[in-house]
């Protein structure tokens, strides 16, 4: 399954409850304001690094730059754009949005 | 796909409510979704996490807001066919909340048994 | 692959809507097939041929609608949700007394229905909200 | 006392709007002065005359449109926050060669200055949103 | 200065940062989904309790009926109705939405 | 209030920010109301908390997403004779950020002073 969450994870619950519901061979991509909880050095990325052992990260790349956080990505998170989440949803037999 | 296959389709659908009600309006439009759906004779379970759990409060009185009270419906479903309805435990333990304040009958499942069924099925859907 | 999109938010105000065309054009531009875009909750406010953002800015409506005459895309607007935002047609409009509709070019009204078939019809449901 | 009142979010979405307009009322109720009621975000979405709710439920621009006129309440339509979404008056219509309008009565559109006028002019300022 | 408080705190965070906000003297108005904060028996509800010995806290009653919760109200929180929401409002000189 | 005194009236207006650029419009309308508002000579205050600091963060590029970067309008601001900017230092660290990520000169306070602006603002703007 490929899950995606668009909030950042201090404003709202859905980035803590989708780590929570992610299988292993799962992926999570970080899209919108999903992104700053890849920032390198921060709560959020501890959990992500902890998740990533079962769990593939990505994040998108035109909201990363957005918003100013390009090169704070840490490591271990793939970059895509807005074709490589189509390939993302296609390689995934379901999508799961977290609003 | 073949088009013969495609009228007999039958698949998994998912309604994930994780929303409280009534400040927002998302899950009673959710709850339409799922009254329509039942006439297309899919699979379909509905999972409540999260604040979505508060949809299902008994004794719900909506006359002080002058909105409509939509949690009888939830008891409706039984007659639509919609039978399958999950709760997961640790967002009732969170909550302070016991499967006895809920309006229906449900299945009380753990998160990790909630995993499993997000896994399972094929179409999604949460508003 | 055949995808169907869900657009649950309102133009300008969540940037789901702007998620949600960049998608459906990537996977369009990689060939595959969009059966469906449905709009529901606040996103039926996409369809509104009234919005006159700043030129500076992303005309959100029209680009759905330029989109979806270049791809023959099925817009579909949710009607429950439509009433009660203010979305209607010409026969809607005439059918509730309405002396006016603002429903843009390339999208049409329909039921939940098309919702339900959209997820039983295409490979993945891929939804935008907020 | 004067109030002002601020409403950021549309209709039916969010209770946000349903709050403003019970606070509105008993604040009236107790006899105090309502400044001026202003729409800004998606609020503008309040003033579309072409909403048609279910028969069941409340309609929320008839309601605003109502008590509006019961009181003579300024209700104000941001006019930037409307252009985007699609909420016009018949000169904006007009100005922006658009071929309809869909403003209910009682509410007027005008520009962010009558917020911060608000602001300054009544003894409290009430916000509902998101 | 009346603050007021709309959304869960489970959901979000404007709970946590409107109660890191509130001032000796203050009010705090949980509405809409908010209320569901003053719970007896939660962990928010603790939050509540502490604040309480500077901060006055109250919820919306009309909002605690329609969410199944009234009876389920913590010791020490002031039930108001709207009328009483505008009292609030007229006694304290400045009001602030936690959006 | 005398209609003379309400012509020279000046308020402690103060914009509260606790939302992410972009993901919705609140950051951006909010900064419209602020241009607006300097035209009427109050006494004009930002607070940014929360995830209102990411909408100082230097090198913003929206190319990628099509829509307009209006952070270089926050260097405008000084223009407009507004020049009080205020960012809590709670907020930064826990996301990691410093002063030095931020496009503006601003004042980092504490939370207890981001409380003691709030409780001296006459009208507090929030979105």
């Amino acid at each position: 399954m490929l899950h995606t969450v668009n909030k950042t994870p201090y404003e709202r619950n859905s980035f803590d409850s989708c780590l929570a519901h992610a299988r292993k061979g799962d992926a999570v991509l970080l899209i919108e304001d999903g992104v700053y909880a890849a920032m390198k050095g921060t709560a959020p990325a501890k959990k992500l690094e902890q998740a990533a052992k079962a769990v593939a990260i990505y994040v998108l790349q035109p909201d990363v730059e957005a918003r100013g956080i390009a090169g704070r990505i840490m490591d271990g998170v793939k970059l895509v754009d807005y074709a490589g989440f189509v390939d993302l949803a296609a390689e995934h037999p379901t999508v799961q949005a977290w609003l | 796909m073949s088009e013969e296959m495609e009228g007999g389709t039958v698949k998994k659908f998912l309604y994930v409510n994780r929303k409280a009600p009534y400040g927002t309006i998302y899950a009673l439009e959710s709850l339409e979704v799922v009254l329509i759906g039942a006439a297309f004779e899919q699979d379909v379970s509905l999972a409540f996490i999260d604040d979505g759990v508060y949809e299902l409060m008994k004794g719900q009185n909506t006359k002080g807001i002058d909105m409509k009270n939509f949690s009888p419906t939830y008891r409706a479903l039984e007659g639509y066919d919609v039978e399958k309805l999950y709760v997961e435990k640790e967002s009732l333990d969170a909550r302070g909340l016991a499967e006895a304040d809920l309006i229906v009958p449900v299945k009380v499942i753990s998160a990790r048994e909630m995993t499993d069924l997000m896994a399972e099925s094929e179409v999604v859907l949460s508003f | 692959m055949k995808f169907a999109i869900l657009v649950n938010e309102g133009p300008y105000t969540h940037q789901a809507v702007d998620t949600a065309y960049q998608f459906t054009k990537a996977a369009l531009e990689k060939g595959h097939e969009i059966f469906r875009v449905f709009f529901y909750h606040d996103g039926v406010n996409n369809g509104t041929r009234l919005m006159v953002p700043p030129q500076d800015d992303r005309n959100i409506q029209k680009r759905w609608s330029e989109l979806g005459e270049k791809h023959k895309l099925d817009l579909v607007v949710c009607i429950a949700a439509a009433q009660r935002r203010g979305l209607l047609d010409e026969n809607e409009a005439k059918r509730q007394g309405k002396d006016g509709n603002n429903i843009a070019p390339g999208f049409r009204i329909s039921g939940l229905g098309q919702l339900i078939e959209a997820g039983i019809q295409a490979d993945r449901l891929v939804t935008f909200g907020d």
